[in-house]
């Protein structure tokens, strides 16, 4: 532990505070400084005072780039940290809402499965294990087989540009998920709290439900419906599928899971495929898959919330985005005469700037993606991008405005859905197995995150979280209910 | 097709005409949707679709919830009617109180 | 239990970790995900120590096996919570040139959420499932005490243990890393504040084997709140050493820079506020000789 | 890696399951629970609501405990725990005050209310008797409790259950506890879905027609078309507040004991000479009838009627139309029966009850009730005196006297049906052991237990019953009736055990050979076509047995129905042919569709107010120990200040 320059330190720990202009300032400064050192450096013999200056000089220089590392590193925490939380909140309030509804409705009586029509095997509970085992990998291959189609059908859409035929069959599905599914539920809960009801009010209320949903999600509307109807849809599939029999449910998310690696990481997966196409021939595909993305957009710039934490993430996001132009600045600058550096593969100017242009199709691409996290490259400049030599601010701002609206981590609805289910299937036990199951899938996207910052390139939401949340719900279930039971029955704490 | 993308005043009162207009179609809470999205704009056309459709949201509810209270009132009164008309018949007495 | 005594015994359970959630994690992220995984950590510890119980058959039917099972499990994850920690705090601050006051900040907060989520997860999983069972008016009533019903006795119980194991948490973390710290010299009092918790930890847990409600209560709460307060102190204590230490450093690097002034060459203003600003001082500084070694290989 | 191997070895661990924290605190605890029964004009008995009731045990057992609560009423909710003579509407339950909400009300059997308690009208089934006019009272005590709705349930023992708990909990609550102490409290989770009325509940197909099986035959099982033929008859069935716990001892047991002993008299004697002859030489037949749910509005006679009557098969079983399939009936032995050749009902009810005076021997008493303007009964009613006057040296029988001249005819009975519907000069005689009001203190109320009667008074009733029907069948004069001709009272003993306290009883498991370990109840029940009531079932397979055992050997033994052929019955191990018949007793007003599984409201020749039973979807009554309210407020309390407290703490002494 050492006190150098401590004032300085002090000033770069509150990064949120509106510090910027003085640094800023600094950093001309020590490049004017640096220039001129360089313009002084002759093969002449130097003065002690030379040297000492020289000296300082260098300190100062390498403090500085020290001073941009350590920026850098906390820019990356900070907008990993912020853009987790705002994912982290829609996710618990999706997981909850559907537990809530779940035990609302078949806290007494059983639920139906309502794909019993579809389903080749019906399980029931005098099957062998063997039996259930085969069939219910059946039903749930069915299923998945189902979602593989599609993905392809749409990809193949998008590549031969019938776009519109797309957009149809998904707006008609929402209406159609929204006004059955919810009209479904709603008779159910009119059951499940013995409430009376007439077909006009209800009528009219699906209506007016299924058509404000389509509106908001698909054409215009307050950020507020957007994000409670997404919430809605997600809850509503999650309701459906969680009546899927013991067994095929959780070989489903198994194999959803499974898939959801493949079709995002291997080369030959659809929707990296539908994503390379994208940028190819950049074709406008926003508004696909529902935009789920659409809750993750940095919030500072949406009137609706405007609530604490939103205030809060707000300045970490401005911060870091006022950071990277502050961070890109101390390589050009320095790089000019450090050849120091060890990794030294230098882009053009030009072709660096294609780059990020590239980039930016990409972020307006991927996160129409259903299953996938990512984030804007921006935020973090991989170092091979480091532009050799210093280019003018100007640029630079652009970059950033035009960048501002992509900020953030983007996850799929997709994502939401299957964590939902996995919550909805937990509370049809205890209400440990819900804790359980909840705190895993919350570490697990955390964890996926925290790989996503690491590896900075688009992954999977579901994997680690699927397994964390099935593992968890079987260890529950079998050893730490009955453990808990014991302790709990003599008012044992251990 | 992009709920986020930020609208010129004319596509605004776009908008909110066809929000308006869609809304007597029985689709009261189109209105409210509209009402609040709408809520925080200085274009006095905007705010006056606001109003109006404040105006007939409220309406709407407060008939709506009229006939719904008459109806659970009545409904066992009107017999086979009242049945026929049920989304779900409530077990037991429905003017129970414990 | 009824709808009053339930909300009554949540809030007497959670009130400290609802408190804190409210008041210090919530306001940051970083902390929100620190406290995750520390509810995920003590799952895991439950996990190990519920899958040992189930194997081991003759663990199953005596309480006190079952007891030390779940103690040894929490104390070993927390073990590995705080080593997962002090890396990831170690990273975060790579790229620091230097401990500072705000570091320690953060770790000491980084700690505190820490020991939110192990007794979130700890209070919910121990008491909140017992609680979840008891839908409906009656309450529970052993023989051993007939006048105060279970659930009330376990949420007090869930309150002791669940603030007891946030001091537990911050005071083991910042022990372990005192102890890694070479420059420090009472060590001894860092090793005896971890038996002290480690040893709490058993004690209390036994006691409340005791089968009389009112006695467990009394001596739950007779020795824990005392330990809280010496825990108590004890942090505020290593905050302030901490403080005063970046304290007197401040001052010794304002006067160096004094002295740098006198021999410095006078150049432009605007340049001499700047190297006032930005002069460093050496021979106080751990990892400035790496840099220069770093520095002289280049030359 | 070993966690995986851990995990895989755990999938075949077995769950040990220990008991849950739940099923610790709440106790189940049996009993018969007051049922919501609906008709025509309303629904009528108690429920609770959607959600589960509870409340406090509040016991009752003198009058101060009822005052202290009207004076001070409790502000919670109370589940009332009563001793039985503190269990009328009327007189108690009603005079509560509104802010007393009611949980529920537990009834503890044992003594009974001394002055009486029956929950009928004044004049039951006045509707469908044969003075709908008259404001005549033969049931004075009689209070309405059964037609009254209440928005709680009620609950009751059997004698021989086990409630002796309750009330010690009930004592623990009685005595003023301290500030914490715990109270205890009962839930009562009973929802009957019906409301309404009957119609509106059979269309929302949320309740079930009441109605049973009655018994009726031949004695000596031929029926000769040419004869004429009288008939013996009582109804099978009663109710009260507690349907499926109604012992009825007096009404309708002790009748149908009466009628069942008289039979098994005239049979025996019968199979002392050559039956077969005996039988042949009869001048008139005797028919006897059990009539089930008369309490419902006669409906079991008037079922009857109607089907002698305007039955129609719309869908026969077999061509040679021995059974129907739509609407059900097993067997059509009824097309045969001539209504026209009955020529007199002799009907006993309520003959149970000890009338002499208990200082010299035991001497019974019955009265004859008859028709006033029907000169016929009248006729008959001498006959019977002149039988009991002649045979008085004959062992316990019954003196005769009439009725008071007050009454408007004879009480009410299934014979009044047969008046109403066959012919209005029908000679009817109703042999009872009340001359003018009903002297049963409990009538249709679950008072009316085994130790309300008395077998000689039975016996008696019997005995004269016998000799009447054998004199009427033969046409021989008083003085010819044999001496032989008796009845046994050890055997009718027994069999009042079987009908008014419990199933498990000698009889029953000998005749059924399934022991029904139940407390005997004379509600009808739901009506089905496929089951039937123990009670018809007993009573047709005993009258079988008791007609054929000397035949036995004749017989092909069977170890059950299907080892014999449709017109047999499987008794006792023998194929009997079938002499004694069902039939279904429910409302003339429904009809059940097969197509669509539903009752449907149809008209009929005989309306009655059309009785069901409400659907539930579960009973569960269970006791608990739960807080007293201030401690709830307390630790509420408290842990609102918990969380204050850790909030200024945080706040002022902060850490960091």
């Amino acid at each position: 532990m050492d006190s150098l320059s401590s004032q300085e330190e002090l000033k770069e720990s509150d990064i949120e505070k509106p510090k910027k202009e003085t640094e800023n300032l600094n950093e001309n400064e020590i490049e004017n400084e640096i220039e001129k050192e360089n313009s002084q450096e002759k093969p002449e013999k130097e003065t002690e005072e030379q040297k000492k200056k020289k000296y300082w000089d260098r300190s100062k220089i390498r403090r500085m780039r020290q001073l941009m590392k350590e920026k850098r590193f906390e820019v990356m925490i900070q907008a990993f940290t912020s853009s987790l939380k705002r994912i982290l909140i829609p996710v618990s309030i999706t997981m909850i809402l559907t537990v809530i509804l779940i035990k609302t409705l078949y806290s007494d009586q059983t639920m139906n499965n309502q794909f019993q029509d579809v389903s080749v095997y019906n399980e029931n509970s005098s099957d062998s294990g063997g039996k259930k085992f085969a069939g219910s990998l059946l039903n749930a291959l069915i299923i998945v087989g189902a979602i593989v189609v599609m993905t392809f059908l749409i990809v193949l859409c998008f590549k031969f540009g019938c776009m519109n035929l797309v957009f149809a069959y998904i707006i008609f599905s929402t209406f159609i998920m929204l006004g059955i599914i919810g009209a479904v539920t709603f008779i159910e809960l009119l059951v499940a709290e013995n409430l009376g009801m007439d077909w006009l009010s209800f009528v009219i209320f699906m209506l007016n439900f299924a058509v404000v949903g389509v509106t908001v999600i698909f054409w215009k509307g307050p950020e507020i419906f957007n994000k409670m109807y997404l919430i809605a849809v997600s809850v509503l599939v999650a309701k459906v599928f969680a009546s899927l029999p013991e067994w095929t449910a959780w070989i489903l998310l198994g194999a959803i899971a499974i898939w959801d690696i493949f079709a995002v990481l291997s080369a030959r997966g659809p929707l990296k495929v539908l994503i390379e196409t994208a940028q190819q021939e950049d074709k406008p595909i926003a508004g696909l898959l529902y935009n789920s993305s659409l809750y993750f957009e940095n919030d500072y710039d949406n009137d609706d919330n405007d609530n604490d934490d939103e205030n809060s993430d707000k300045n970490h996001e401005s911060s870091s985005d006022k950071d990277h132009k502050f961070v890109d600045n101390p390589y050009s600058t320095s790089s000019d005469e450090d050849n120091f550096e060890n990794d030294t593969n230098q882009p053009k100017k030009n072709e660096e700037i294609e780059n990020k242009t590239e980039d930016n199709n990409e972020t307006k691409k991927e996160d129409q993606d259903d299953d996938l996290i990512k984030i804007p490259k921006e935020v973090f400049p991989e170092r091979k991008k480091r532009p050799e030599t210093k280019k003018p601010e100007k640029v630079q701002y652009q970059y950033q405005y035009e960048d501002e609206d992509e900020g953030g981590i983007k996850l799929g609805l997709g994502d939401f859905i299957f964590y939902s289910v996995l919550i909805a299937k937990a509370s049809l036990n205890d209400y440990s197995t819900v804790f359980t199951c909840f705190i895993a899938i919350l570490t697990g996207l955390s964890l996926t995150l925290f790989f996503l910052i690491v590896y900075q390139k688009a992954l999977p939401a579901l994997p680690i979280s699927i397994s964390f949340g099935i593992i968890f719900y079987f260890l529950t279930k079998l050893v730490l209910d009955p453990f808990i039971e014991q302790l709990g029955n003599s008012s044992v704490f251990a | 097709m992009d709920p986020s993308t930020p609208l010129t005043e004319e596509q605004k009162i776009k908008v909110a005409k066809k929000m308006y207009i869609a809304g007597f179609f029985f689709l009261p809470w189109l209105w409210f949707c509209l009402a609040i999205y709408f809520r925080k704009e200085k274009n006095e056309i905007l705010q006056k679709y606001v109003k109006k459709a404040y105006f007939g949201f409220f309406v709407f509810t407060f008939f709506l919830l009229t006939w719904m209270a008459v109806f659970l009132s009545q409904r066992d009164r009107w017999g086979v009617k009242g049945d026929n008309l049920s989304v779900n018949i409530p077990y037991g007495d429905s003017n129970y109180d414990s | 239990m009824t709808l009053v005594l339930f909300f009554g015994c949540l809030f007497v359970a959670f009130s400290p970790i609802i408190a804190l959630f409210i008041f210090v994690i919530y306001k940051e992220a970083k902390l929100l995900i620190i406290m995750l995984a520390g509810a995920f950590f003590w799952l895991l510890s439950i996990f190990i120590a519920s899958i040992l119980w189930k194997i081991v058959k003759p663990l199953q039917d005596e309480n006190a096996w079952s007891i030390a099972i779940s103690i040894v499990a929490q104390e070993g994850v927390r073990l590995l919570l705080y080593k997962i920690f002090i890396k990831l705090e170690a990273n975060i601050y790579r790229f620091a040139t230097k401990q500072t006051l705000e570091t320690e900040k953060s770790y000491l907060k980084g700690s505190l959420a820490c020991g939110v989520g192990y007794s979130f997860a700890y209070v919910l999983v121990m008491y909140g499932s017992v609680m979840t069972h008891s839908t409906g008016p009656g309450s529970l009533f052993t023989s051993e005490c007939p006048k105060i019903s279970l659930f009330i006795v376990n949420a007090l119980l869930a309150h002791n243990f669940g603030i007891l194991n946030i001091l537990w948490t911050i005071i083991i973390f910042i022990s372990f890393k005192s102890l890694k710290n070479k420059k420090e010299n009472k060590k001894i009092i860092y090793i005896f504040a971890i038996t002290l918790s480690l040893a709490s930890h058993f004690l209390l847990s036994y006691l409340t084997l005791i089968k009389n409600c009112k006695v467990s209560l009394l001596v739950n709460y007779l020795i824990s709140i005392p330990l809280a307060i010496i825990g108590y102190f004890f942090i505020k204590k290593y905050y302030r050493n901490k403080k005063d230490f970046y304290q007197s450093q401040i001052n010794e690097t304002q006067k160096d820079e004094q002295t740098i002034e006198v021999i410095k060459p006078q150049e432009n203003d605007q340049k001499q506020d700047l190297t006032r600003r930005r002069v460093p001082n050496d021979n106080t500084s751990d990892d400035e000789p790496v840099l220069f070694d770093n520095d002289i290989k280049i030359k | 890696m070993w966690k995986i191997i851990l995990i895989l070895l755990l999938l075949f661990i077995k769950e040990t399951q220990t008991k849950s924290i739940h099923d610790t605190i709440y106790q189940d605890i049996g009993g018969f629970t007051g049922m919501q029964l609906l008709n025509k004009n309303g629904d009528y008995g108690g429920t609770s609501g959607f959600d589960p009731l509870y409340g406090e045990l509040y016991l009752i057992e003198e009058e101060s405990d009822f005052e202290k609560l009207i004076n001070d009423p409790p502000s919670k909710k109370l589940v009332l725990v009563l001793n039985a003579e503190f269990f009328s509407f009327s007189k108690y339950l009603d005079r509560l005050p509104n802010k007393i909400t009611i949980a529920g009300v537990i009834l503890l059997p044992g003594n009974k209310p001394g002055t009486g308690y029956s929950p009928e009208m004044t004049y039951p089934l006045k509707a469908s008797s044969l003075h709908p006019e008259s404001d005549y009272e033969w049931n004075s005590i009689g209070n309405g409790d059964l037609y009254k709705k209440y928005f709680f349930p009620i609950l009751t023992f059997p004698l021989q259950g086990n409630f002796q708990f309750i009330k010690d909990m009930a004592k623990q609550n009685k005595r003023d506890l301290e500030f914490f102490e715990p109270r205890n409290g009962a839930v009562f989770d009973i929802f009957m879905q019906a409301n309404e009325d009957s119609e509106t509940c059979l269309r929302r197909k949320t309740c079930v027609p009441i109605g049973g099986q009655s018994v009726w035959g031949f004695i000596g099982g031929e029926y000769n078309k040419s004869k004429e033929y009288i008939m013996i008859t009582t109804p099978l069935d009663t109710r009260s507040s507690f349907p499926y716990l109604s012992p009825g001892s007096e009404f309708p047991s002790s009748g149908i004991v009466a009628l069942l002993s008289a039979i098994d008299g005239i049979i025996s004697f019968a199979n002392s000479n050559n039956a077969t002859e005996f039988y042949s030489s009869l001048k008139r037949q005797i028919m006897f009838g059990f009539w089930d749910g008369e309490s419902f509005g006669h409906i079991g006679s008037l079922k009857f009627i109607n089907d002698v009557k305007y039955f129609d098969c719309k869908e026969w079983n077999d061509s040679s139309h021995s059974s129907c399939n739509q609407p059900f009936r097993y067997s059509m032995a009824f097309k045969d029966l001539d209504l026209s050749k009955l020529t007199e009902i002799i009907e006993p009810n309520q003959v149970g009850l000890y009338t002499g005076n208990p200082n010299n021997t035991y001497q019974s008493q019955l009265y004859t009730h008859y028709e006033k303007e029907n000169f016929q009964s009248l006729v008959l009613a001498e006959k019977i005196m002149m039988v009991s006057i002649n045979s008085l040296k004959i062992m316990n029988l019954s003196t005769v006297e009439y009725p008071s001249p007050h009454t408007p005819g004879i009480p009410p009975s299934s014979s009044e049906s047969f008046v109403r519907k066959i012919k209005s000069d029908l000679p009817v005689v109703v042999l009872t052991d009340y001359p003018s009001q009903f002297s049963n203190a409990f009538y249709s109320s679950v008072f009316d237990d085994i130790f309300n009667i008395e077998t000689q008074q039975i016996a008696g009733a019997a005995s004269l019953l016998l000799r009447t029907v054998y004199m009427e069948a033969t046409g021989c004069n008083p003085e010819e009736i044999p001496e032989n001709l008796a009845v046994n009272e050890t055997f009718i003993r027994d069999l009042m055990f079987c009908f008014s306290f419990t199933y498990y009883c000698q009889y029953f498991v000998d005749i059924l050979g399934i022991p029904f370990n139940v407390p005997s109840s004379n509600y009808p029940g739901l009506f089905s076509d496929t089951n039937v009531p123990i009670r018809s079932k007993f009573l047709h397979d005993f009258i079988t047995y008791l007609t054929l055992v000397q035949k036995s050997s004749e017989f092909p033994s069977c170890k059950s129905g299907y080892d014999c052929n449709s017109s047999e019955n499987c008794i006792v191990g023998k194929c009997y042919p079938r002499i004694v018949y069902f039939h279904p007793s429910y409302s003339n007003n429904v009809e059940y569709d097969y197509k669509q599984k539903e009752y449907k409201v149809v008209e009929s020749y005989f309306p009655d107010d059309l009785w069901v039973e409400s659907d539930w979807k579960k009973i569960q009554i269970q006791v608990y120990q739960g807080n007293s309210k201030n401690v709830d407020i307390l630790v509420f309390c408290v842990g609102i200040f918990l969380i204050l407290l850790d909030c200024f703490m945080i706040k002022f002494f902060k850490l960091f």
